[in-house]
Parts: structure tokens; C-alpha cells; sequence
């Protein structure tokens, strides 16, 4: 079968969970089928003043319910049209989108901040399917308010980290690894630029694998464009510059290979 | 009764096949440089057989990087992109992109960028014996430094670097224009003078987004090319000035979504047109312009689609 | 808690009040000229004395009848026009027009047209006396044959009119700049040169719509001028480049829907802006544009909305 | 009051009549209150990418309901959305716009051409409201399908045209005028241009009195951009040239008054 499809999707179910958090599940089985943890989707806005896709990063994968879950903040026009799918209503997507992320068979962090949270519950749901015994633990960074915090606590282990100590460590997810002398081989992040850098940092200095979902601001979602592309160590084979396309080589990508703005 | 002639045009055979420069296209309907790679991202999704040409991203006579992220912004009915034509150059793009898009029955259109009149000719002479189809020489890129829009505001320098390039190009040659110009059939008129084959009209109009509430440009380059949609309305009145002006076949971009967007350019005086950011807002953008075209001929009983060309001349 | 700051904010004064050529506007929100008559019709629906300015429709020494019909067409975010400067002559307008306007506490912009040095001479000769407070002179409207646009393209007959005009004005001179040039920094010089007080920039871009059911122009002026959303991305560029290169206060317009599109104009270089075309998208654009710029000069806690003209430059 | 009113209005109901002709009715309590027959309103479109409003005549106008009722035809992208509208959903409507009909108190011919009959159902109702001893009748002039006829007739005598004969005269209304030997003192129509220009000629040879509603594309719909004109014999005292704002001093015109191209 094709690797992506587009279509028409219907809304099952939108609630907000958050300040400007949505939750939004389409019926997209032929999506669900071919989706893993990492990957994203395009949404296309029904006002035609909005004329580029938004890429919006999958939450949770059903492919027995043939169902996508969306977990984003509204940001702008277009995450704002989106939060007023209503139950029935359909909402073109095309999906599913980029690399996602690759199983290392080690003990892991699964770290999101912020927005970069939803994926990384997909990512400790499959995990768990198909690396039972390797043990993870997810850190989530939070401004203030928390979402989707019973999600991953039904998937293990959870740390949480709040800027303003309202819950968990107060400060970054770092200072939670620190506070409860947390360690892993490998580091999955989505998130800020600012804590991804310091991912980076953090799991050079303790030699640890690291993988980073990047975002940058995207056109065709698929690789055509090159509007989202991040510098690299080497030359991509593919670009045959320094630099890879986020959507189509990423979104995810080993620290090692991407150089940070 | 009422749908019976319609019926009997589903049958009839209309025909949509153009031709430029005695090269046949099976269809007007082309893809915009940069908008669709060299066509291999789309082809999960899109059937490139259904396409008269695919026309490539630039390609310069070495990799080029581009420009510093953000590249893309989303303004009202349209885009500003800053990419900077980065491409991996023409070796690569000789040994991958090209035999890649053999295989499809559909025509090859290597659009080609450079900083200096020497690049140009240099990619252009390393494609003379490659099995491309013509070549679409970018002069009017804003994103660029060197090169691009420089040339392509200025009619002197348009007419000496098409006719360098024409000495060296075994594919006919067209001349891809800008829009940020007085006078637009002035330039088409320094191509034709210059040896043009064809024309490209239009290349994008250099646009501005600044983000209010963190007080900086959008795009890391600041500028970037306006597209989409908001652009068509210009593109039509120059691809119709262009065609009163000059002898040349035309073919015509800026804008286009749907076949009624395709049909004005045509009507307008273009022998064939261009998708481009239409591909971002539907991966089958062309295929439904292509398909639009042919049942436009079928609802108005018309026999072939080169009646339509330049017909409001 | 939350709340607080902004509740303080609300109480704090800000100031939108900008000054342009020694003249103070209560805020920097203007009516694009054409778009709002002389605000007699709007007065209806909307408070005029929320206004910066108002700024009228063109007139002309003489009565025009304009253009034929059909003027308007909309296109993709997006509308031309070919109105074609229809006006009432400048004596009517000043025993009419101007009273009018007198009754509310909003400053008065009078653009003028003309078809020669001497039509645009004659309308700023009779407003000598008359009470406004400013003069817009139009030397960039695509719509009529001679004149305007005509003008506009051409930076020594920038230069020459402007002097011209200058030589007679007992109110400060805008000169209207037309966005369909390949450099509109050196027109804008040209106008400084001779002798501008203020520019205004941009006018519409030269656009066309074809009926293909029809197979005709929409507009019987077959060309008009694009205005709307769409072309905000271009206005922003050109009111950035403008104000790098001359010393003239700015009035920016060019697709300003909201005050977010107005702020965006601001901080790339312009004093003032003005609301056109977001007029018949709602009669309440330029009044929302206004409490919209209080509002964002509240919440980022910026006293004066000066702090905010050009700070991008 | 001021004259105009400005909002979102409440979709009541809406139904398809006919091939592509819609029955729209808003609760629009400040222009039910205001409106008269012959006048229209703008209505806005939600996409963003049609920005200009369309001018849409008043079919019936009820005070009592504060209702508009609006039958229109889908002619293009503005109108297919607004086909769309469902009870419940909100409309962005500006009105009541234009000047209306004037009575006359004298027999009148009230003649509509297509989509140009709607406008007369409202006339006939305030006709037979505010002068019930004066006699008028109805002429229709469909292309073959009929829509609004019921309601119509209600208002008294009806005769209609079709071009394919389907129903009453075949041709168009002053076939069905001389077919059926009807005479009267006042034309009052609305419908396409060739339609207009025969009745004014036949007005008079006639000696009639004639009031045409006249149809042209607009942008602000309130006089303040002078797209919308018509040529006029005399010097407008507003536009002091040969010409008349449609959607301010029309879209009735007294036929002598007008040149119709």
C-alpha cells in the first residue's frame, strides 16, 4: 500500500483539555495503519485564506479503531479553525508524515515540554508494546497547567517538571532527571528549542543516544519544498548540502547529525 | 434530454495536447519550479503521467544551501517563501533526478539558476546531451543575492545572458520573468531579442510578513516571493500584455488552483500553464486542472484547447 | 492574578496619537482614498470622529463620469477596480464635501487627481483657502488613460509634478506612489527631490479577471487595480524599503484588514496607515483597527505608539 | 433609528425551490423593521477569501417575525456558501440597502424576470396592504421551471411566461402582457437587462409609468465607492455627472430617468 494518504477525515470527538490545548480524534484508518510514534499529519484549513497545510504531530495511533489522536494549542488562524471541528464534521488531512522515531531496545527518557508533550505519548504507548521489558521513564515540562497527565501515568513511570513548581520539580525537565537522579541509555525529546539544545548537551556529557523531534515552519509537508530543512554535520545524501528536510528525513533526528539554531 | 449533449461530448474526443517550440505536451498543464522537487515526493501521491511536463527546482552548476530558516510564511490567500534555490547541483541532479522522471510518460523541463551569465551556461552545456525536454532559465528569483532578480529587472542584462545561453543550449530556451518590473513587456521584449524560445510568466512578487507580537521579520531572509492564489489577478493582465508584445509561446503561472484559473491564463495568451503553490494546498492540484481543462472543452462542445490559446487577444 | 496586569494596563493611558508634517492625528488610522466617498455614507454605521483622518475619494478640477461599468470584480482575497476617478469636480466637493467632514473631530485628507500638471495645479490652487488639512495627490491610478499612473512610473515626472504642486499647496503634500514599478525607492526619492512632504504608499497593482463562461473581461476597463489581503504582503515590503531610503513620514496602506495588519505596516517604517478595501469587508474595519493598536499597546505595555513606527527599520 | 443595521444574523430556515434557487429566512429584527420591497441587504461570506459582500433582494419582509426572506440563486462561490447555511447558523447581513419601490396608487403590472422575481412578492404584499382598492397583476417570466408561484398567487392574479412554453404563454412577459390583453398604469419589474429594455420601450408606447430595478456588481453597497452605477439622462445632483448610484438613489429607477445599455 501507498505510505501516505489524503482525504477527507471525520471528527469522532473534540474536547479541550488545556489554556488553547485541543484533543482532537478523526477516523483516518488508513492513516492509523500505516502510522507510527514520531510521525505527524497535515491538516488543511476550510478557509481559503489559510491556503498552506498545518502539520500537527500524532498523539496516539488507533489502527484497530482506524482513529488518529491530535493533541495541539492553538496558535494562530488556522489551529483556530481547527478547534471548532465539531463530532461529524470532516477536515481534509493527508498523513502520515515524516521518519518517527526508532526503537533502541534501551532504557530510555521520554521527554517532551510544552506542546512537544502529545507525541511522546504514542511513543511510550508502542514502546511498551514492543519493548515490554526495557524500562522508561517519561518527563514532561510544563509552563503551569498539566494535560494529558493521566495518559502517560497509565503508561509508567511519569516526572514532571513546571516553571512556576506548581507541580514536580520546579524548572525544566532537566532539573527533574537531576532532582530524582533519574538515568537512561537513550533520550527521545520533542519540545522547545532551548531544551532540546540542552538535551543535546546533557546526553553528550553522559553518553547517551539521544534522538530530537525538530519543527520548523513547513510548506508541502513532504519534502518537495525544502522550507524545513535543519543544518547538518555532513551532507545529506539527498540534499547534497548540510542540511535535511525536516519533514521528510525528520522529524526526528539523531543529535549527533543536526546542529541546533 | 437537457443532459444528452453532454453526453455525447463525454464521448467525443477533445483534444488537449499543446505544443511549444514543436515539442508536444499532452497537456497544458505543467508544475512550477520549486513547488514540486524534480517530482519524486509527489509521485506517492500524484500519477505524473497525467502531467504535460514536470518543470524541476533550480538547479545550479554546484549544490547550493540556500537561505537560513524560517523559509516560508503563510500570508492571506498566498505564501512567502525564501528558500534560496538550494539544489544539489547539476551532477546530482544528472544521475538521480533525470532518470527518475523517465520513467513517466510526461515531458522534463530542468529549470536552471545561477549567480553569474558563466553558471547558467555552464548547467546548460552539461545538459545538452542529457534526455530533457527544454529548459527554463530562472532570472527573476528575489531570493538570491547574486544573479536572479538582478538580471531579470534589467532588459540589457536579460537579453545578453539569453542569448549566452542560447549559443550553448541544445533544448529550446525559456526565459522565466519577473513580475517586479515597470514594464513587463519590456523584458519580454529583451528575451525575444535576445533569443528566446519562450517565456515563463510570472515568477514570484517579493512580499513582506513581520510577526507583531516578537517584532521580527517572519523569514530569516526577511523578503521572500509572494505566491498563491492572491498573485493570479496580476499574473493573467502580464501573460496578456506579454502576448499582445511578443511573438513567443507563453507559459503561464502565478496563482493558479483550479482548471477556471488555468483556462484565464490560456485565454489570456498562454500556450500552457503552471501549478504551483496550488500543490501545497492539494497534492492533486494539477491532476484536477488537467481533468478541469479537458471537461471545460467537453461542457463548452469545443474540439481542442489550442482554440482557447491567447482567444481574448 | 492573571487579569491583573492587563486590568492596569486598561487603566493606564496609552497614546495613539502621531503627528505627521506638524500635524497631530488622534490616532494613526486613516480611510484609504476611494474606498469611503467623503464619509458622508459610512457617517451612518460608523463614528467618523473615531478616525485619524479620513481621506477622500479623488477629485478633479473638473466633474469625471468614470469609467464604464462593470468597475468591480472580486478575485481571490482579494478585488479590482476601474472605477476610473469618477468625482463630483472640485467645486461641488468644496461646498459639499468638506463642510461635511468639518462636523466631525477627524482630520481631513483631500487626494487629488488629474489628468496634467495643470488639472493637479488647478484642484490645490482652489483648496488653498479651503479648511483640510492635508493633500494627497494620486499620481498612480492604473484606471485612467492619461495621467495618473502614467506619472507615477516616471521618476523625473514624480519629481517635475511634485515640485509643480508643491509651488501652489498652502497644506502639506502626500504624494501617492503607485507599487507597479521595479524600484519604487527611487520614485519615492524623485518625490522627495521634489519637494514631498509625505508619502502614501501603496496604490493598487495592475490586475485582470477573465469570465471564462463568457470568455470576456469582467471589467469593462478590461484591467483594474488589485486591492485587499492579497496585496498586504507587497505594501509591507514597499513601506519597508521606502523608509530606509527617504527621510518622509509614511502612510501606509495596501490590504490592511486588522490591527494586526496595520501594526505590521507601522513597525516597518509607516506613521499612519490607512483602511481601504477592509471597508466593504466590514464597515467597522478602520474603527476595530483603531481600538485594535490601543489594545496591543496595552497589552505589551508600550505608552506611545510612536515607540512602535519603524522599529523594525 | 439609524437606517441601516449591521450584524450576525440568525438562519431561521432555508430550502432549495428550484434548480440552483435557494429560500433563505434570517431573524433580522432591525432590517424587518426598516426594510420596504424593492430594497436588498449585503450578506458576507465566512470565507475568507471572498471578501466582498453579495447583494441579495428582499422577498418578504415580515416586522412582526423580524424576518427577511431572501430567494436567491447560486451563482457563484459567495452564493453556493451561502446555499449551505443551515437553521441555527449565523450571517454576517448589512441593510436595508437601496431605495425601494414608491406607490403609486394606480393599476400596476408587477413584472419579474427570472431571479428578478422575488423582489415583486414583497411589492405585491405591501400593494394589496397599503393600497387594497387598486388593482394590479402579477407577470412572471421563467426560462421553464417555476418557483414562488404559490405564494404568488396568494397576492392575487397571476399570469406567467415560460421560453419553452412548459407553463402559461410561451415567450416572455409582454407576450403573456399581449396574449392575455392585460392593461394597467404603472410597470414595476425587475429581471435581466433585455427584459428592462423592452418594458421601458413598451412602457412608452404605452404611456406607462415605469419603475425598473437594475442590477449591477457593487463593493460597498452603500454608495461610498461608486462601482455600481447606471448612466442617467440629467446631471446627478449627487455624483454631478450622467450617472446614478445603483445601490444608493436605486435599485429602482424611474425608467425615463435611466439609459439602459
Amino acid at each position: 500500500m501507498a505510505n501516505k494518504w489524503e482525504g477527507q477525515a471525520l471528527v469522532r470527538k473534540q474536547a479541550q483539555i488545556g489554556d488553547g490545548i485541543f484533543d482532537l480524534t478523526l477516523q483516518a484508518d488508513e492513516i492509523a495503519a500505516r502510522a507510527r510514534a514520531g510521525q505527524f499529519v497535515s491538516l488543511y484549513c476550510r478557509d481559503g485564506a489559510r491556503i498552506l497545510p498545518r502539520p500537527v504531530s500524532l498523539c496516539e495511533i488507533n489502527a484497530g479503531e482506524g482513529t488518529i489522536r491530535l493533541v495541539y494549542r492553538v496558535a494562530g488562524k488556522g489551529t483556530k479553525e481547527f478547534s471548532g471541528l465539531r463530532e461529524g464534521d470532516a477536515v481534509r488531512v493527508l498523513g502520515p508524515l515524516g521518519n518517527g522515531f526508532s526503537f533502541r531496545g534501551k532504557s530510555a527518557f521520554l521527554i517532551g515540554g510544552g506542546i512537544g508533550i502529545p507525541p511522546m505519548l504514542e511513543l511510550a504507548k508502542e514502546l511498551n508494546e514492543k519493548e515490554p521489558q526495557t524500562e522508561h521513564k517519561m518527563i514532561l515540562g510544563y509552563r503551569s497547567e498539566r494535560f494529558l497527565l493521566e495518559d502517560f501515568r497509565a503508561q509508567g513511570e511519569v516526572f514532571v517538571a513546571t516553571e512556576d513548581g506548581s507541580a514536580g520539580t520546579k524548572g525544566n525537565v532537566l532539573d527533574a532527571i537531576r532532582e530524582n537522579h533519574l538515568s537512561a541509555d537513550v533520550i527521545y525529546a520533542c519540545g522547545p528549542m532551548p531544551m532540546l539544545r540542552a538535551l543535546k548537551a546533557y546526553a553528550q556529557e553522559n553518553r547517551m543516544e539521544c534522538f530530537l523531534s525538530l519543527e520548523e515552519r513547513m510548506a508541502c509537508g513532504i519534502g518537495a519544498c525544502l522550507a524545513c530543512v535543519c543544518k547538518t554535520k555532513e551532507t545529506d545524501p539527498h540534499t547534497n548540502v548540510r542540511n535535511k528536510r525536516i519533514c521528510k528525513e525528520g522529524p526526528v533526528f539523531d543529535a549527533g547529525e543536526v546542529e541546533l539554531s | 434530454m437537457n443532459k444528452n449533449p453532454d453526453r455525447n461530448m463525454e464521448k467525443a474526443a477533445v483534444n488537449t495536447s499543446v505544443q511549444i517550440c514543436g515539442i508536444t505536451f499532452k497537456n497544458p498543464v505543467m508544475t512550477a519550479s520549486g513547488t514540486f522537487g524534480s517530482g519524486e515526493e509527489y509521485s506517492e501521491l500524484v500519477d505524473l503521467n497525467r502531467l504535460g511536463a514536470v518543470v524541476t527546482k533550480g538547479v545550479a552548476n554546484v549544490p547550493w544551501p540556500g537561505n537560513p530558516t524560517p523559509r516560508v510564511a503563510e500570508v492571506y490567500g498566498g505564501m512567502l517563501n525564501a528558500v534560496g534555490l538550494q539544489n544539489p547541483g547539476i551532477e546530482l541532479f544528472c544521475k538521480r533526478d533525470i532518470p527518475f522522471l523517465r520513467r513517466f510518460d510526461t515531458r522534463i523541463i530542468v529549470n536552471v539558476c545561477g549567480k553569474s551569465a558563466a553558471d547558467y551556461c555552464e548547467v546548460v552545456e552539461r545538459l545538452a546531451n542529457e534526455p530533457v525536454d527544454m529548459l527554463e532559465i530562472n532570472i527573476s528569483c528575489p531570493n538570491v543575492k547574486e544573479g536572479g532578480i538582478a538580471f531579470g529587472q534589467d532588459p540589457k542584462a536579460v537579453e545578453a545572458i539569453t542569448s549566452e545561453v542560447k549559443k550553448r543550449a541544445a533544448q529550446p530556451v525559456i526565459m522565466k520573468l519577473s513580475p517586479n518590473v515597470t514594464d513587463i513587456t519590456e523584458i519580454a521584449r529583451a528575451a525575444e531579442a535576445g533569443g528566446a524560445d519562450a517565456l515563463s510568466l510570472i515568477n514570484t512578487l517579493t512580499g513582506m510578513k513581520i510577526d507583531i507580537e516578537r517584532r521580527t521579520f517572519v523569514l530569516a531572509n526577511k523578503t521572500g516571493g509572494l505566491s498563491g492564489p492572491a498573485i493570479h489577478p496580476i499574473a493573467v493582465r502580464m501573460v496578456y500584455q506579454v502576448a499582445q508584445t511578443v511573438s513567443l509561446p507563453i507559459i503561464g503561472m502565478g496563482g493558479i488552483v483550479t482548471a477556471e484559473d488555468a483556462i484565464e491564463m490560456i485565454l489570456a495568451g498562454a500556450t500552457a500553464v503552471s501549478v504551483g503553490t496550488a500543490n501545497f494546498m492539494d497534492v492533486h492540484a494539477a491532476e484536477k486542472a488537467a481533468d478541469g481543462i479537458e471537461d471545460y472543452l467537453r461542457r463548452h462542445g469545443i474540439a481542442d484547447v489550442r482554440e482557447l490559446v491567447g482567444a481574448l487577444l
